[in-house]
């Protein structure tokens, strides 16, 4: 009964929907772009807005990384860490998580400073980094990694990249400086953050004691 | 046609990823339908920036050569961080449920947190 | 628009900082300090413009409602900052960005904006209903969030519907458009999606439990402010567009709704919920009718009662260990009970409390069978709070109020008065007898009923799913063919 | 074209994801599904939202996804080995009660975790919570009736003699508490059989299955047998691990209902 109603209730939302595609095409024109992005010294349309005229959207979207980050972080910690993890014992995966780590990096910084050029910017960029830290720290052994990437220092890192990355941001909007520049550094500041926020939350889902 | 086509994708993820939504009665397994639906709206609005014959929004393209709307492709990467945001956390919240009440049918999890409350 | 932004860049970088340092609550009252001081600067002048360059930039604009809500968050920071003390730091910081983001979504005239500052201020949200960590917390705010995605989707395919017609996201923009079915459905989706995070009954069952079951400062702060930006949202869009009559239709399911569970409702916070979604239909009524002073304020005096009510509330339940309205009675102190009566008799409409003047101001404007409606809504409310009563009128004699419950009653009491000065008809002697008829027949109300034995559902995860997916496509029927 | 394409395959990936069982599997096709969709937009000339759904919706969702089945999506079982009702063949774990334990797995969509433990860990391991249920080899102790348990085969405690010597059992177990006094103690029973075989020990205390195991290796042809008391075997739970208790009795009774379990008996017993 539940059943029938659900999939009919569903169904009639998926007509609604497919109707309204019926009215929808041809969209509307594209607005010309090319001078917007080049004023703000980008060669990407999509850069040019996410960093430049609709910089504010991700500003806030910035804080709902992080918040969510957090909530991640003080849901798990109550839970307590998990017992040690399993290291692989072959030194074959350990040596190549060494040589892969810098490559990764370089992949990644790469992405976040070339983003007001081509495909790529600063989210992409840390969620490679953070994932690829957290993959490489489960080839090495997570509890060594995360000594050295403490948290104590992690955390005022991370919201210190987000208060700078605020101020800059309204400054920018505020005084209307603009200039290739700044987008550069509007990428790495939130490639910083992200890859802190992946970083932290991947090992909180690594290693804290969840369920069993 | 390429836009007709992803516009129709979109919306029958949409509908995919309810229908997990309401129908199964674990809770990760309803996070995973969440999931599916939130990118039948990416998907959406990503075909709604594809105008025929178009290039990337990148400059480099001789001019004259029409390219696809970049603004909803700005919109979309907004959506994707935002939708990885709340599913991490949710799935943090099905853990520490988990945790507690040791299943994952929400109707159990439902009764079980009602009788805590009471208490 | 400068002072504007730099008193929400100060709220958000404060609040951030908040994280790092032990003076968290100092920190909070700086933001405090500089909102304030950004609102003084800005207000008058009701400055627009635009953040950024271009045809994309994001619209701002300051008018009455932002101001009125302004003023609203920058006084309840303000209470919360009096009532809490001692709390850990980062309750001061999540509560410091949401009144930043609240200050920022009221400004917005940008669809995909109001989109994100929603975003922001439900998962806010979330994190306060679980941060306590008890089961029951952490499954409202799951159910909170699943709930609210589903809506949010809905509305990013609205977003999708209307940029693809409009070419633009900005709300003027979309009031210049020819209403095909298109753009019809995208509003129908936008406004299925706000009402979702916005408390409307039957898209937002998630409320009850989430306001509920948090703490009780956190569900001060979400009733009183949280999802009246779900509201603030649906009357943008109803009214760039004109969909005036789906906001009524809405107002008068969530207030009917909402009336009917509370009045059969054992649990006092959960009760008071269940209120919040009656009371929105009161603002709802008011946007859809283009009563705007008057849904504002409404807006702005529950969101001064409500919080008051929410506050005594959660005294009450420590003081008798329980949350059941019936064993509390006898039990408590008298500011605890003082504190809850002077929030009934606002929320019921006494006058001349801060509800009867917005109650008043709202009747005005309305069309005749709309006044009908508010009656009916104002006898029911009345009613519903009449079981209160036994727990107010009886109770020890201890006496300790808090500086947060203190300040609100003062305002509720003396921003009452103040508006029934400044509007004469407020004490015609007509509105005087409408309002105290309306209390009177609301006790009768309550006698006659209480024993009928009815019992409205429990709106667990699949059914209140189910509801939202239901009220959503009857909302998308309804806008399709008018 | 290629967009149909992708679009077709991006849908049926999402179906089947959606529909199956093993919640592994559920999240391994969607992280596919993720892969195509990034194709896709590559393909309606969107690079950038190919890359973030490529790093983002692929890598992080999936990754976390995973993380969270590690955490939510296990039993850890703590197994005491014991042909035919739990024993590794090969790379494989089979048995009686492994055949019950996959069947609680699906129910309550998790995935198993096993760990060979000795018969004295057991107790330790689900106080601690380090398992959340053991099984195999397990006539309950005296202090283990404490915790929740789902019978499931009928056993006996016997006294078999061979010749002359102190007697031996496995300790922690039910067994050993009902040594006579000066009666030696093995942690896994291979061993208490070896000490037999070398004459050690002049008999020992053991149940039903191990008697079994023992006339197999033909040790006992010639032995007086005493019966002692009637148990079962048991899989016992965790303290707060009444759940799955819940679950498994009700498994166990569906099987009673429809004959399987007589048919699951013939095939091991």
């Amino acid at each position: 009964m539940k059943r029938a109603l659900t999939i009919a209730l569903l169904a009639t939302l998926l007509g609604i929907l497919l109707f309204g595609l019926t009215d929808l095409f041809p969209p509307a024109e594209v607005r010309p772009w090319a001078e917007m992005a080049r004023a703000y010294g980008a060669g990407n349309g999509v850069a040019s807005i996410v960093l430049g005229s609709r910089l504010y959207d991700t500003l806030l979207e910035v804080l709902v990384f992080a918040l969510a980050m957090v909530g991640v972080r003080y849901t798990l910690k109550p839970l307590g860490k998990w017992r040690e993890p399993v290291v692989p014992e072959r030194g074959v995966v350990r040596e190549m998580a060494d040589v892969l780590l810098p490559v990764i990096i370089v992949f990644a910084v790469y992405l976040a400073a070339s983003g007001h050029l081509g495909p790529g910017g600063g989210f992409p960029a840390g969620a490679i980094a953070g994932s690829g830290l957290l993959l490489l720290a489960m080839a090495k052994g997570i509890e060594r990694l995360s000594r050295e990437l403490h948290e104590g220092t992690l955390e005022p890192l991370e919201y210190g990249t987000i208060t700078v990355l605020l101020v800059l941001g309204c400054l920018s909007i505020l005084l209307n400086h603009r200039g290739s520049g700044l987008l550069v550094a509007f990428n790495l500041l939130i490639g910083i953050e992200v890859t802190i926020g992946a970083w932290v939350v991947l090992h909180y889902f690594a290693s804290h004691r969840g369920e069993i | 046609m390429a836009a007709q086509i992803g516009t129709v994708l979109g919306i029958g993820l949409v509908f995919l990823g309810f229908g997990a939504l309401l129908l199964r009665r674990s809770l990760i397994w309803k996070l995973l339908g969440l999931n599916v639906a939130s990118s039948g709206a990416i998907v959406f609005l990503v075909a709604l920036s594809h105008r025929p014959g178009a290039v990337p929004p990148l400059s480099g393209y001789p001019e004259g050569t029409p390219s696809a709307d970049p603004l909803p492709q700005a919109l979309v990467l907004t959506a994707i961080v935002i939708h990885f945001a709340t599913l991490a956390l949710s799935l943090a919240y099905a853990i520490s449920l988990t945790e507690r009440f040791h299943t994952q049918e929400t109707e159990r999890i439902e009764a079980a947190s009602e009788e805590e409350m009471e208490r | 628009m400068t002072a504007a932004l730099l008193g929400v860049l100060g709220y958000f970088g404060f609040g951030i900082i908040c994280f790092l340092i032990p003076r968290a609550r100092f920190l909070s009252a700086l933001a405090l300090v500089c909102g304030t001081i950004s609102f003084a600067i800005w207000a008058p002048g009701f400055p627009r413009g635009h953040l950024g360059l271009g045809d994309w930039a994001i619209p701002w604009e300051g008018d009455a409602l932002a101001a009125a809500f302004w003023g609203l968050s920058l006084f309840l920071h303000a209470v919360l900052l009096l009532e809490e003390v001692g709390k850990p730091r980062h309750f001061y910081a999540l509560l410091t960005l949401l009144f930043g983001t609240v200050l920022s979504l009221v400004l917005s005239r940008d669809l995909f904006n109001l989109y994100i500052s929603l975003e922001l201020t439900s998962l806010i949200a979330f994190l306060l209903v679980g941060l306590e960590g008890r089961a029951a917390q952490v499954w409202a705010s799951l159910k909170y969030l699943i709930l609210t995605s589903c809506g949010m989707i809905l509305y990013l395919l609205g977003v999708g519907f209307i940029y693809a017609r409009a070419g633009s996201l900005s709300l003027p923009a979309l009031s210049a458009m020819p209403p095909d079915t298109a753009i019809r459905l995208g509003v129908g989706l936008l406004l299925a999606g706000a009402a979702a995070k916005g408390g409307v009954f039957l898209y937002a069952q998630w409320l009850p439990t989430a306001h509920g079951y948090a703490p009780s400062s956190v569900s001060a702060v979400l009733s009183g402010l949280v999802v009246k930006m779900g509201i603030v949202a649906m009357a943008r869009i109803a009214g760039a567009y004109g969909a005036g009559d789906v906001l009524v239709a809405l107002g008068l399911i969530t207030g009917f709704l909402g009336i009917y569970h509370a009045f059969w409702e054992k649990r006092i916070k959960v009760f008071l919920a269940y209120s919040t979604m009656s009371q929105l239909g009161y603002m709802l009524l008011g946007f859809g009718w283009g009563a705007w002073e008057g849904a504002l304020a409404y807006a702005v005096a529950h969101g001064l009662f409500k919080p008051l009510l929410f506050l005594a509330a959660g005294r009450a339940e420590d003081e008798a260990g329980t949350h059941l309205i019936q064993r509390l009675a006898g039990k408590l102190m008298l500011s605890t009970r003082l504190g809850l009566g002077l929030g009934t008799v606002a929320i019921a409409g006494l006058p001349p409390l801060a509800g009867y003047a917005a109650k008043g101001l709202l009747f005005l404007n309305l069309p005749p069978w709309g006044k009908w409606a508010l009656f009916a809504l104002s006898v029911g409310t009345a009613a519903s709070f009449s079981k209160l009563l036994p727990t107010i009128v009886r109770g020890r004699k201890g006496w300790k109020p808090t500086w947060g419950q203190f300040t609100l009653g003062l305002v509720v009491v003396g921003g009452g008065v103040a508006l029934c000065i400044g509007k004469a008809s407020l004490l015609a002697p007509s509105s005087l007898i409408s309002g105290l008829g309306a209390i009177a027949a609301g006790y009768v109300v309550f006698h006659l009923l209480r024993k009928l034995p009815l019992r409205p559902p429990h709106w667990r995860l699949d059914e209140s799913l189910l509801a939202l997916f239901l009220a959503g496509c009857a909302l998308l029927f309804w806008v399709l063919l008018h | 074209m290629t967009v149909l394409l992708l679009a077709v395959l991006a849908f049926a990936l999402a179906a089947v994801a959606l529909t199956r069982r093993r919640l592994l599997w559920g999240v391994a096709v969607l992280g596919v599904h993720s892969l195509v969709l990034a194709a896709l937009y590559f393909a309606l000339s969107a690079p950038d939202v190919a890359l973030a759904e490529a790093a983002i919706g692929f890598g992080l969702v999936t990754f976390v996804y995973l993380l969270a089945i590690r955490r939510t999506g296990r039993i850890a079982v703590a197994a005491v080995e014991c042909r035919p009702l739990l024993y590794p063949e090969g790379e494989e774990v089979v048995g009686l009660v492994w055949e019950l334990l996959e069947l609680l797995a699906a129910r309550t969509h998790r995935e198993l975790e096993l760990r060979w433990v000795e018969r004295g860990e057991v107790e330790g391991l689900l106080s601690s919570r380090e398992a959340d249920l053991a099984a195999g080899d397990l006539v309950p102790s005296a202090r283990e009736t404490a915790f929740p348990r789902v019978p499931l085969l009928p056993t006996r405690i016997v006294r078999v003699r061979r010749g002359n010597g102190p007697w031996g059992a496995i300790s922690g177990s039910r067994e050993a508490e009902r040594l006579p006094r000066g009666g030696r103690l093995f942690p896994r029973r291979g061993e208490l059989l070896e000490a037999l075989e070398r004459g050690e020990l002049g008999g020992a205390v053991v149940n039903l299955l191990e008697l079994r195991s023992f006339y197999l290796r033909g040790t006992f042809r010639d032995a007086e047998i005493e019966p002692l008391e009637d148990a079962d075997f048991v899989v016992l739970f965790a303290p707060d691990e009444g759940e799955l208790a819940e679950a498994l009795r009700e498994i166990m009774t569906e099987l009673r209902e429809k004959g399987e379990w007589e048919e699951l008996l013939r095939r091991y017993l």
